[in-house]
């Protein structure tokens, strides 16, 4: 087919651009592109690419605070933590192709992220994910599920990246339209951070890694009747990733980065090699020009339009100071890598390609980059729930905390992790199972404390509200283990923004993230927008998963949620009302998902969670442990469990079922060997005296007893049972 | 004492190793897979990791490298040898151990800390450890089902050269016997699928194999 | 009866594994090895004996279980 | 000229794969399947035009690197 012919409306069509969007294109070329012109504008324009559903609100996060050196925009966040150190972290989805082909879906989402992080000069020390699975009783979500761990953990299992965290819910709503987040973090040295704005006019562009071959040429071409002449040979859509290759070229980068001979480097990621010489050149307010008979290619024949718009995996554009080729080339000659000059940077501002001595593409960067339409979409809010009466206790507590346990959503969910290397690295703390993760820094004593979070209900429910609480359960994560919350980095999975009610959606929960994020100090520096997750008009439950990062000065005092020792007073901080709408209890013993989730205050979160780390750093608690789904009950069965030690405690006044498994914000619940200092301490911070820590049983004053064994059986039995029933 | 660790395009825990040896009093030196000079060395360690993808068969790409005959040469002057997780799988493939580790049953990659039972003392890594006592050590690994035919298992069991055996109640990876690890018939080369080398600090779980480097240590 | 089935990732689909044993060899020393692919090759003892009928059935699991029809094709023989 | 080799695991040798891969078609539903094996399926292009010499060579690389003999067998066919 021939991709240097002009393009028609059709093919605009056909590319997912809107008439509109055509006219657009036109206009400010001022003649019809060529059909690789087009590509290349389709891509640049996406939603992926441009942002152009999001962008008006995602302007009001806070981005900005003393310790960040590079918010959104780059490759990954970047934020200072001491003595020239800096952590580098982004989470990025990989939904549609994970539901396509789980495991290489999900394993290139893995190679996606860690792309994006080393690019930036830093060394991957922790990976998180963040899966959201259809229910259970769907005749896929087994193998989705299967797929998907097994993509995860043989990508980062061999790359050697610790696998240390995330969360896993199911629900109906993602039946046809799994999500797959995947979070990346590494270590950079302050003065030596890598962006991607090209300089020096004349510069060599150089092509790392591997070779490209027709991966994931973008979805729209894919029905093309033009493409599938032969039917042997059609597009493969899904990127199949090879983490043996991008293992070394991590080495080979950080190799490179140490010489000082790079001027800007960029991975090549969705939409390849178009979007990274593109945006290398515009962020340097240059031009760049490529010859693509250089591109080193897996198959004979490719045509300019596919070398630049396939997702090959495992590639870097670089832009090298003069005369420094040769010394690339023999860095990744040693790691047996290809690293071939495809093109220079100009002074045009244009995107110029040649292609076999024929000029394929020859656009101006400005309108690739800065004209991509941006939407104001209309949106509705979302109407406000009522407040779920607590009603009459349907069955026994203890019934109920068991079922909580086993639940598809509060069920262990070591059958993951333990697919997931969490140990490599000889730095994790804090393996999964707890609240956040805690990774050494490898010198020590410094290390980071890593969660993920987000309840879709109460985003449902309440946008605004819930953009808030996955915020705040990400500071009470990361305070439970002693840490100081540094920043954040969201992704943002909704369906489709052409819904007002969508749109609405989204512009809530960005709203609730960023006021949280602005009184709890962490602001957002990276982050990834997934939109249209839906299948026949059923769109996902709106999910803005938010990773969040913060700073243990010594991993030696990391707090725990094991309750290990007996006799320890156990208390709770903050206030309980009994707040069921929402909650995991509603939907798992009353059968409703029904009611207005509890409200969060920013401002209370700030207080505990000062106060909870405070008490863990000066190791005046045992154990910490937040309170989330679930409540105060299974909190405390989470904390036997994983200290392998039982308790007793006291319910606070209120009907008994809403104060153990109402979701109130802003709660612990601790363990003190020191309960006098603990109060002395809490400067009008609700404080509740439960009871005290021993035996190998749960009790609960008044409900009867559970032991901790039948606890751990219903706990950690659903999830293989589930798995290995055929 | 002087360690050389190899390292494969692929190995990716080499560092966990060196860290251990250094805690031990060894000074490890990183050897990469091209230079078949081996550094003088009392101790040769394969580190853990997927050498060359760990494509085709475990172990094998990286067992027929260049630096193997060399591994291969010192091991037969006597130089200790310690292969751990993809390190046994190589020394298997190579020959210089017996049996094979083939997928885990469960065909699942398994990460978890699992309770290794010390079968024999008399090599010159568990000299430091009681016949019986139980070591708290991790596992992380696809295929570290040991196999091999009965010939071979009578062998190794006459020559009393299981050296680990895991002992937990559920299966790690169906490994025959629940081998863990074996070591050669002059007994200097060991290889096994756990991560000692990810026991050796108390901050991140067991110390439980630091003896293993200590006695090595004691033994170059 | 039995069923052999192949299963091959589709022309154009990397393939780190038959890349990887490629090279291999060539750093073996074995001369003239071009590239090298890798599939899979499924023995399924199967009851019953119409042939035409366990063909269209093994071809249902290929589908849904054996192969990816994303990136991979398979061939299917029945023997004895 | 092409060479494709067959690998298999010995009989007798535990087939792990084979068995998960035959227990998952029953669950699924489908009837008759008795033993399942797996094994690998190698394609090799090969220079060179001497099919007698191929498969010498061939064997070759089976007995060095491709098949590990303890638990493995291996076939040969050249193409082309
Ligand atoms: N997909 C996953 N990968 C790794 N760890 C996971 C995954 N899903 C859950 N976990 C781990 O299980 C534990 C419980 O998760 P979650 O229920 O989200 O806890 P919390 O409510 O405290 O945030 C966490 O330590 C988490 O890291
Ligand atoms: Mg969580």
């Amino acid at each position: 087919m021939d991709t240097t012919r002009p393009a028609t409306a059709r093919d605009a069509a056909e590319f997912g651009l809107k008439p509109d969007e055509w006219q657009r294109i036109v206009a400010s070329l001022d003649r019809v592109p060529n059909l690789t012109e087009l590509g290349i504008f389709s891509v640049m324009w996406s939603e992926h690419c441009s942002y152009k559903s999001s962008k008006k609100h995602l302007m009001g996060l806070p981005t900005s605070g003393p310790r960040v050196i590079h918010g959104p925009g780059e490759n990954a966040g970047v934020v200072d933590i001491g003595n020239g150190d800096a952590v580098v972290f982004k989470i990025e989805s990989h939904n549609h192709p994970s539901f396509i082909e789980p495991y290489q879906g999900a394993a290139t989402g893995v190679g996606g992220i860690m792309r994006d992080v080393f690019t930036m000069g830093a060394r991957p020390i922790a990976n998180l994910n963040a899966l959201r699975f259809g229910d259970p009783s769907h005749p896929r979500t087994k193998s989705l599920m299967a797929g998907v761990v097994a993509g995860i953990g043989g990508y980062g299992n061999s790359f050697g990246v610790p696998t240390v965290g995330g969360e896993t819910q199911f629900h109906r709503a993602y039946n046809g339209n799994i999500l797959v987040n995947a979070m990346c973090v590494g270590i950079a040295r302050t003065d030596r951070i890598f962006t991607a704005a090209a300089s020096g006019i004349g510069s060599t562009v150089m092509y790392l890694g591997a070779k490209t071959g027709r991966d994931g040429i973008h979805g729209a071409t894919m029905a093309s009747a033009e493409f599938t002449e032969d039917a042997d040979a059609k597009r493969p859509t899904v990127q199949v990733g090879d983490p043996f290759t991008e293992k070394l070229l991590l080495e080979a980068c950080l190799e490179l980065m140490a010489t000082g001979a790079i001027i800007a480097i960029q991975d090549m990621g969705a939409a390849g090699l178009t979007s990274s010489s593109v945006e290398m050149a515009g962020k340097g307010g240059l031009g760049i020009s490529l010859d693509l008979s250089s591109v080193p290619t897996r198959e004979a024949g490719m045509t300019g339009y596919e070398i630049m718009l396939s997702e090959s995996q495992e590639r870097m554009l670089v832009i090298l100071k003069p005369g420094r080729e040769a010394e690339a080339q023999a860095i990744f000659g040693k790691w047996e890598l290809d690293c071939v000059a495809i093109g220079t940077i100009t002074d045009t501002g244009r995107i110029v390609l040649h292609h076999g001595g024929v000029t394929v593409c020859d656009l101006p960067l400005e309108p690739l980059i800065h004209q991509a339409p941006l939407y104001d979409r209309p949106w509705v809010p979302t109407p406000p729930r009522a407040v779920l009466e607590a009603g009459v206790q349907p069955e026994p507590l203890l019934a109920s905390l068991t079922k909580l346990l086993s639940s598809p959503d509060g069920a262990s969910k070591r059958w993951i992790w333990e697919q997931y290397d969490h140990l490599i690295g000889g730095n994790t703390i804090r393996r999964p199972g707890g609240d956040a993760a805690v990774v050494r820094l490898d010198d020590g004593p410094k290390g980071l404390a890593i969660t993920t979070d987000c309840n879709p209900h109460y985003c449902l429910a309440d946008p605004v509200l819930g953009g808030m609480q996955a915020v705040a359960e990400c500071y009470r994560n990361l305070s439970a283990v002693g840490a100081e919350p540094l920043a954040l980095t969201d992704n943002l999975n909704f369906g489709n923004p052409e819904r007002p009610e969508i749109m609405g959606q989204i512009v809530g929960c960005l709203q609730g993230i960023g006021q949280a994020a602005l009184v709890l100090g962490t602001p957002i520096v990276s982050g990834n927008v997934s939109l249209y997750n839906e299948t026949s008009g059923q769109a996902i439950l709106p999910t803005p998963v938010v990773g969040a990062v913060g700073l243990l000065p010594d991993v030696a005092v990391a707090g725990t949620s094991a309750l290990s020792a007996p006799g320890l007073t156990l208390m709770l901080v903050g206030k309980t009302s009994g707040w069921l709408g929402a909650s995991a209890y509603a939907r798992t013993i009353l059968g409703t998902e029904d009611g207005a989730p509890p409200p969060v205050d920013p401002q209370v979160e700030l207080r505990h969670g000062t106060f909870v780390r405070s008490l863990v750093r000066d190791q005046l608690i045992a154990a910490a442990h937040d309170l989330a789904e679930g409540g105060l009950l299974v909190a405390l069965a989470e904390m036997c469990l994983a200290g392998g030690m039982g308790a007793s405690i006291a319910l606070p006044d209120g009907p008994a079922h809403a104060i153990a498994f109402g979701e109130d914000q802003g709660r612990y619940l601790i363990a003190t060997a020191a309960p006098d200092a603990v109060i002395a301490r809490c400067n009008g911070v609700p404080l509740v005296r439960l009871g005290t820590s021993g035996g190998d049983a749960l009790t609960v004053t008044g409900h009867g007893s559970t032991s901790v064994a039948a606890l751990r059986a219903a706990h950690d039995g659903w999830l293989p049972a589930f798995m290995d029933a055929g | 004492m002087r360690a050389a660790i190899v390292v494969f395009p692929g190995t990716n825990r080499e560092r966990d190793a060196a860290r251990a040896l250094a805690r031990a009093g060894a000074t490890p030196v990183m050897v990469w897979h091209k230079d078949t000079d081996l550094p003088p060395a009392d101790l040769i360690v394969l580190p853990g990791g997927f050498a060359f993808g760990d494509y085709l068969r475990t172990g094998a790409i990286a067992a027929h490298s260049p630096v193997m005959r060399e591994v291969v040469a010192a091991a037969g002057r006597g130089v200790l040898v310690l292969g751990m997780c993809n390190g046994f799988q190589i020394l298997c493939e190579a020959g210089l151990l017996p049996g094979v580790l083939m997928r885990n049953t469960s065909l699942k990659f398994v990460c978890r800390s699992v309770t290794l039972e010390v079968a024999a003392t008399d090599t010159p890594f568990t000299r430091r450890y009681t016949v019986g006592q139980t070591l708290d050590v991790p596992v992380a690994h696809g295929e570290g089902n040991w196999q091999g035919d009965d010939a071979t298992v009578a062998a190794l069991e006459a020559g009393n050269r299981i050296i680990f055996r895991y002992a937990d109640a559920r299966t790690v990876n169906g490994s025959l016997g629940e081998i863990a690890g074996s070591c050669s018939v002059n007994r200097r080369v060991l290889g096994l699928m756990p991560h000692p080398e990810n026991a050796v600090d108390p901050l991140t779980g067991s110390t439980d194999g630091a003896a293993l480097f200590q006695a090595a240590v004691e033994a170059a | 009866m039995k069923a052999v089935v192949i299963v091959r990732l589709k022309h154009g689909v990397l393939d780190p594994q038959g890349q990887a044993t490629g090279n291999a060899l060539r750093g073996l020393g074995f001369q003239g090895v071009g590239e090298v692919r890798q599939g899979k090759r499924i023995e399924i003892e199967l009851s019953g004996t119409d042939k035409d009928a366990a063909r269209a059935e093994v071809d249902r699991m290929c589908r849904t279980l054996l192969a990816n029809p994303v990136v991979e094709t398979w061939s299917i023989e029945i023997e004895g």
